[in-house]
């Protein structure tokens, strides 16, 4: 489907969100405390396209913190898959990018529709940058690789929203508001817009991924991985917080009546120590990733080279919320990378 | 009459905390009547000292896991008193349902689930899921609400989260409160239906009177529980009133050897605390559908039987529901929002109180000019009241000895006079000392 | 009390979905491993390489994997053996004949059976290790003719963790199999050889062409590995069966991976060769 | 198992508040009638009168150690039951109790004159399990109550609970608090062990860590992040893993 470019009047907007919300569940980002969340809207004024950064990925509308696989009960199993209508709204680039990585991930090899049939359900609308967070690096990382995912994408004009259709569900949006084609003008300055808050990051990769993947990858042995988690808590929130990461956990659960229950999965982090601690018997047992540097990294060769084979750049889309919620601030990956680049 | 009774309830039950009474009679005469309180001492005395002012009440909410909101409210009070911060109005409106929430929960739990069983004639609620299932289902749904309302409020009502000195941390929406409204209007059937309950049984509350002196919290403007002066009234009917800041000169605090908890007197050789007190001392301004309940239960201030204390909590739990419905149109009328915390001005000394379920409770520390504990001192109000249950013991054993029970009867007669007090020995042996550190 | 929950139906693939399997035969092996014998309850049969394994459940228990210890050659039946070691392998050993378990798979890949026939061959299985190479080793024995020379060296802590003691004494006396056992410590009926499994070595002639399989304990690979070094085997006709974490088997959960290599994925199996540049996969 | 008999669960308390009693009557009317078909309580001092010197399949100890007088108690209840779980921060740690431990004088201190006399015996605060054998912990103060159904009902099924060994951070982030740090003020989520869903840093206030830590705590870093990002001062941030994890401590 060839893009198509619309405009909504700034004070078409409200109304807009609400036809969203009466067509389907609506996430958008909204303001907790000085930070944003993505969360479920119920009413118009709680929309913030003007967010920074949120402080959990939007992944969690499509693969949520907890998840139900199966339910279990006298009869056996059953497939707890059951997905709704959903639209994401005000999604940053950065973010579509770290959706479509999921994306490939959840479908290689094996397609997961636990994770496919939520995706399916959710029509994504991309927004531009208004304001930048203080940690970003979106600008420099993986530029070769560019967002896919998204249904439409809005970007906020002087005078409006200038709203490019990318998708059968994305043309969709177009009857919840009153929208009129976008002049040559505003489609225009809508991309420029987009193009000129790419430089405007804080923080800056000097180095193109595959040398950094590269130098990353032989690094693997460099003392710098203790000195730099010398003050780690092993707390996973680098991990929990990162829109690439999808490592989870399962477990079983009864219900009252102690004979149904659940398998449910968890995010789980490379960070915590149990992730790779494995049973042997005897009590005995065998961690492969003891030490609180092996943990450290593997995150981050995860993010810099180990996925990027498949991804067809790394695995990081410079969010920087890694690197901003880790309290001891050694968790970002500018920052190592460019020590390990020096070096 | 009896000649040789020997009782030794040893741990007793269907009481939070550990308390026993020994009772000796030989050849009629009582060679030892005790209520001794063996609980092992916590010091939190020594835990406080050098902690910063804001962690304080955390730690000291956990004297008592059944009034932690009543122990974190007297500690911020005082700790807010010491360093000059006062609350906006919106917050004493708040922090009063908090305090509304954890008196009926606590009463409900002790009406329900450590009361009732004697009433019904059942060693505790469990017997009673399978007879008398609908009371049972019904003491827990009410007993989760209350616990759901203070929640909602304070974090949590086991050691509370968002009270903290200059106001709340945290404040719920207002739909939430709008929704708490609501259900504290709902709530009436179930209240309702315990009033019908304790009315069932009420004729099995056991006949005894003891003059003795009440002491409660006590305010012009509304039945003290969250803020006021101290008052008694005594066996005449004679009010008198000291600013909290005197707290010692009206508690006296002594030690027994038979207890690791102190006691307490004023005018009289002891004193109770708690809802017979409140009742008696603050009849006037109950909430009108309380005052209502009270005269369907012929129930008048001053009563001097100590059993009607559970009677004063049921009175307590409907006027906690009607105040917190009439707090929350004034704060939601009066525009509401979040708020800012208020910082401290200085760094001093403070006392505050509070009514908790069982009674006035101090709290009073020093600070030193980083915000630094230098010392502290509470007095619980289970402690004012150990004298108060040994005197009146006394004056129970001789009547149920000439009334002839035998020893399981007056074993429970004992046990149910204590239990009435409802006493949280676990805060009681918290042993805070009163001198400060210069 | 009797619980009825009402399941849905979904038009979506479930992939997590185990299926029912019967246990046909259950044993206690050792004090620690229990040994099974399953049947698919939808009678299909179950297809599978040696040194796959599939996802084994028990409902509020959770899930583990566990490789197969029968010869695919077997198709209506398989086995397998689980040790007990926490949560779910002690549901799973708890469970007797005629109970039910619930299996995915099978998962990941197995021996690359093309490029062991023909050849001679050595398995060299530590502990429990003999459970996945069992399924080769039963395989070879049934297709003795494609195979050349076959050596099985298998090494436990005490002679009470044996395994499969029928197996054992079919072996030892099997002229189809050069069978060499060690414990690291013996008791008093013990008659063999004591000490590491790398003592067998001296047991035997390995000729440097052999392809060579290795399934034990995280620590048995380096030693056995720098024992064939000496010999002069080709790390490219080396085969490890690995263990990791799993929490999925299907490639997604990441608790398994070694450097950038799924074990569920691209394992358990895998030549030597391919990943002795992986720092983490052997320590 | 629990439809032929019901589990017999017995609650014992010393030194403690006993709060985490308490949270079971909160539990909510359809889960505690839920659970009473499957368990019975045969011993609950709080609210039961009755007691027994029966066998107990499931004892739970509330309260720490803090008088040799108390031992044989405990010894007993460890005789008597198959399985102990230490209920709540002060069995599972000493919690709040052992703030004073590494003070000497707290005894003078708080009783003045009277410390001398016999009832007031009191040593240090220990976990419940320096005098018995320990099966599990339900951490907190107060203990999960979620944690807490969860547990039994594993132990129902003869299932070892799993307990979270992970920092509080976990559970926080995936409940979207804004951190504490973030906030200018400061936390020990990030040594504490995750289990409760972290929800003092939601209602605004810092984790305190009363689950006590998780097995692999940073206590240097910690300390060193009190300092540089909570604001803390040197003696406090020294001193701030006292609250409820006196005897957690390196220098425990
Ligand atoms: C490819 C492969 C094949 C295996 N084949 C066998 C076999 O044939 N027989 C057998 O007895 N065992 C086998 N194991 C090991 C078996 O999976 C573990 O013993 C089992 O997962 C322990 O789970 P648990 O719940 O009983 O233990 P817990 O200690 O309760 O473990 C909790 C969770 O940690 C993970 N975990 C713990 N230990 C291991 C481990 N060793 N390997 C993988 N995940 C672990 C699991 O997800 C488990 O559910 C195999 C493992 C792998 C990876
Ligand atoms: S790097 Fe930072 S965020 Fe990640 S686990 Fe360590 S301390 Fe936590
Ligand atoms: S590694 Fe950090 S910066 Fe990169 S995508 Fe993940 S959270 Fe964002
Ligand atoms: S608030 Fe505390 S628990 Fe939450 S992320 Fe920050 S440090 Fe961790």
């Amino acid at each position: 489907m060839n893009t198509k470019s619309y405009f909504l009047e700034e004070t078409a907007f409200d109304s807009f969100v609400e036809g969203m919300m009466k067509a389907a569940a609506l996430y958008a980002p909204v303001a907790k405390k000085h930070c944003f969340v993505f969360a479920p809207i119920s009413s118009p004024k709680e929309v913030r396209l003007d967010y920074d950064v949120t402080i959990l990925p939007p992944k969690k509308v499509i693969f949520p913190v907890h998840q139900d696989l199966v339910s279990f009960g006298q009869g056996g199993g059953a497939s707890a898959i059951r997905p709704e209508p959903r639209i994401l709204f005000g999604v940053h680039f950065y973010d579509i990018k770290a959706i479509d990585m999921l994306d490939l991930l959840f479908r290689e090899n094996n397609e997961d529709w636990n994770y496919l049939a939520q995706r399916e359900n959710t029509t994504i609308v991309g927004s531009n940058i208004q304001r930048i967070s203080k940690r970003a690096f979106w600008g420099t990382v993986g530029k070769g690789v560019k967002p896919r995912g998204h249904d439409a994408f809005i970007t906020k004009l002087p005078k409006g929203y200038a709203l490019e259709v990318l998708t059968a569900k994305g043309e969709k949006l177009l009857s919840y508001g009153k929208f009129e084609s976008a002049t040559d003008a505003q489609v225009t300055e809508a991309r420029k817009v987009n193009e000129d808050v790419m430089d405007k990051c804080p923080e800056k990769l000097s180095h193109g991924s595959h040398e950094i993947a590269a130098k990353v990858r032989a690094a693997f042995k460099s003392k710098l991985w203790e000195e730099f988690s010398r003050t780690c808590f092993s707390c996973g929130t680098c991990n929990i917080v990162c829109p690439t990461c999808y490592c989870f956990d399962v477990q079983d659960c009864w219900n009252l009546d102690q004979i149904s229950g659940q398998r449910t999965r968890t995010w789980d982090g490379c960070l915590l120590e149990d992730f790779a601690k494995v049973s042997l018997g005897a009590g005995a047992t065998e961690n492969f990733r003891d030490a609180r540097s092996q943990r450290y990294r593997h995150r981050l060769m995860r993010k810099a080279t180990y996925l990027n084979d498949k991804l067809g750049g790394p695995a990081c889309v410079g969010c920087g919320r890694c690197s901003a919620q880790c309290v001891p601030d050694i968790a970002d990956p500018v920052r190592i990378i460019e020590s390990i680049m020096e070096g | 009459m009896r000649q040789n009774v020997s009782i030794n309830v040893h741990h007793l039950t269907r009481v939070e905390g550990h308390g026993n009474i020994v009772v000796d009679v030989k050849n009629g005469k009582i060679e030892k009547m005790q209520w001794q309180v063996p609980e092992a001492p916590r010091f939190f005395e020594a835990m406080i000292r050098g902690r910063h002012y804001s962690e304080v009440a955390r730690i000291t909410s956990r004297i008592c896991g059944i009034c932690a909101i009543g122990h974190t409210l007297a500690s911020v009070k005082a700790t807010e008193n010491a360093l000059g911060i006062v609350v906006t109005p919106q917050t004493v409106k708040l922090r009063t349902i908090i305090k509304h929430a954890e008196n009926c929960d606590s009463h409900l739990l002790h009406i329900y689930f450590l009361v009732a069983p004697d009433l019904f004639g059942a060693p505790s609620v469990f017997p009673l899921v399978p007879t008398h299932t609908e009371v049972v289902v019904r003491a827990l749904r009410m007993k989760r609400f209350a616990h759901e309302w203070g929640s909602l409020l304070a974090g949590r009502t086991t050691h509370p989260t968002r009270v903290i000195p200059g106001g709340l941390s945290e404040y719920p929406t207002e739909a939430e409160l709008k929704n708490l409204k609501k259900r504290l209007i709902d709530l009436q059937p179930d209240l309702d239906a315990t009033v019908k309950t304790v009315l069932s049984v009420a004729d099995k509350v056991p006949s005894f009177e003891r003059q003795t002196e009440y002491m409660a919290l006590s305010s012009d403007k509304e039945y003290a529980v969250y803020d006021g002066v101290i008052q008694t009234v005594m066996p005449d009917g004679k009010k008198q009133r000291w600013p909290v800041a005197d707290y010692k000169s009206c508690t006296n605090e002594y030690v027994v050897p038979q207890s690791t908890a102190k006691y307490t007197k004023n005018k009289m050789a002891s004193y109770m605390a708690g809802a017979l007190a409140r009742f008696n001392n603050n009849y006037d301004l109950l909430h009108p559908e309380a005052k209502k309940l009270a005269e369907t239960l012929k129930f008048k201030p001053l009563c001097f039987n100590p059993y009607m204390n559970s009677v004063a909590q049921l009175v307590e739990v409907v006027h906690g529901v009607k105040d917190s419905i009439r707090l929350l149109d004034e704060v939601l009328g009066a525009g509401y929002k979040p708020e800012d915390l208020v910082k401290p001005k200085k760094f001093g000394r403070g006392q505050g109180a509070v009514e908790v379920p069982r009674g006035i409770l101090f709290h009073e520390y020093g600070y030193d000019d980083k915000g630094m504990c230098t010392g502290g001192n509470c007095i619980i109000p289970t402690n004012q009241n150990h004298g108060n249950i040994q005197l009146d013991l006394e004056a129970l054993v001789p009547k149920l000895l000439a009334a002839e029970k035998d020893e399981k009867a007056i074993e429970l007669g004992l046990e149910m006079l204590v239990r009435a007090y409802d006493p949280c020995i676990s805060c009681s042996t918290h042993y805070l000392k009163v001198e400060f550190k210069r | 009390m009797s619980v009825s929950i009402r399941f849905e139906e979904t038009t979506y693939p479930n992939i997590f979905m185990p299926r029912p399997a019967e246990i046909v035969h259950a044993r206690q092996d050792t004090a620690m491993e229990k040994h099974f014998t399953l049947k698919m309850k939808d009678g299909e049969p179950m297809i599978f390489d040696p040194g796959q394994m599939l996802e084994v459940s028990v409902f509020g228990f959770g899930e583990i994997p566990i490789g197969f210890a029968s010869s695919p050659t077997r198709t209506q039946s398989f086995d397998i053996v689980v040790r007990k070691v926490g949560r779910v392998s002690g549901a799973v050993t708890a469970l007797e004949r005629g109970q039910t378990l619930y299996v995915r798979g099978p998962l990941g890949h197995g021996f690359p059976m093309d490029k062991l026939r023909g050849q001679d061959i050595l398995v060299v299985a530590g502990g429990i290790g003999l459970c996945p190479t069992r399924s080769l080793i039963l395989y070879i024995l049934d297709r003795r003719s494609e195979f050349k020379n076959f050596s099985l060296f298998f090494g436990v802590k005490s002679p009470q963790e044996q395994l499969f003691l029928e197996d054992l004494a079919l072996w030892r006396k099997s002229a189809d199999v050069k069978f060499y056992e060690t414990v690291d410590r013996p008791d008093d009926k013990w008659k063999g050889n004591v000490g590491v499994i790398t003592t067998l070595f001296k047991k035997t002639q390995i000729d440097p062409g052999t392809r060579v399989i290795i399934c034990g304990p995280p620590i048995m690979y380096k030693f056995v590995i720098a024992e064939l070094d000496g010999i002069g085997v080709s790390r490219n006709n080396i085969y490890v069966d690995l263990e990791r974490r799993m929490k999925c088997g299907i490639g997604k959960c990441g608790h398994c991976q070694i450097n950038d290599e799924y074990v569920c994925l691209d394992g358990p199996v895998f030549c030597f060769k391919d990943i002795e540049h992986l720092e983490e996969a052997f320590r | 198992m629990s439809a032929k008999r019901k589990v017999k669960v017995a609650f014992f308390d010393f030194a403690c508040c006993e709060g985490c009693q308490v949270e079971l009557t909160n539990l909510s009317d359809p889960i505690f009638v839920g659970l009473l078909d499957h368990i019975e309580f045969v011993e609950f001092r709080e609210v039961m009168k009755e007691k027994t010197t029966e066998p107990i399949d499931i004892a739970f100890v509330e309260g720490s150690f803090t008088r040799e007088s108390d031992r044989a108690r405990l010894e007993d209840i460890r005789k008597r039951a198959s399985i102990v779980i230490a209920y709540g921060a002060c069995a599972a740690t000493a919690g709040i109790n052992a703030m004073k431990n590494h003070t000497t004088d707290y005894k003078e201190y708080v009783y003045g004159k009277d410390a001398a006399m016999p009832h007031l015996d009191s040593q240090k605060a220990l976990p419940i399990s320096a005098a018995i054998k320990v099966d599990y912990a339900l951490h907190g103060c107060p203990m999960d109550r979620a944690e807490f159904v969860r547990v039994v009902s594993d132990l129902l099924h003869g299932k070892q609970p799993l307990i979270p060994n992970y920092p509080v951070c976990v559970e926080c982030k995936m409940r979207e608090t804004v951190c504490r740090y973030e906030l200018n003020d400061h936390c020990l989520g990030l040594v504490a062990r995750a289990g409760c869903g972290a929800p003092c840093p939601a209602d605004g206030i810092p984790c305190e860590a009363c689950r006590g830590f998780w097995d692999h705590p940073n206590e240097e870093a910690i300390e060193e992040v009190l300092k540089s990002k909570g604001g803390l001062s040197a003696e406090r941030a020294r001193e701030k893993t006292r609250m409820f994890t006196a005897t957690m401590r390196r220098d425990a």
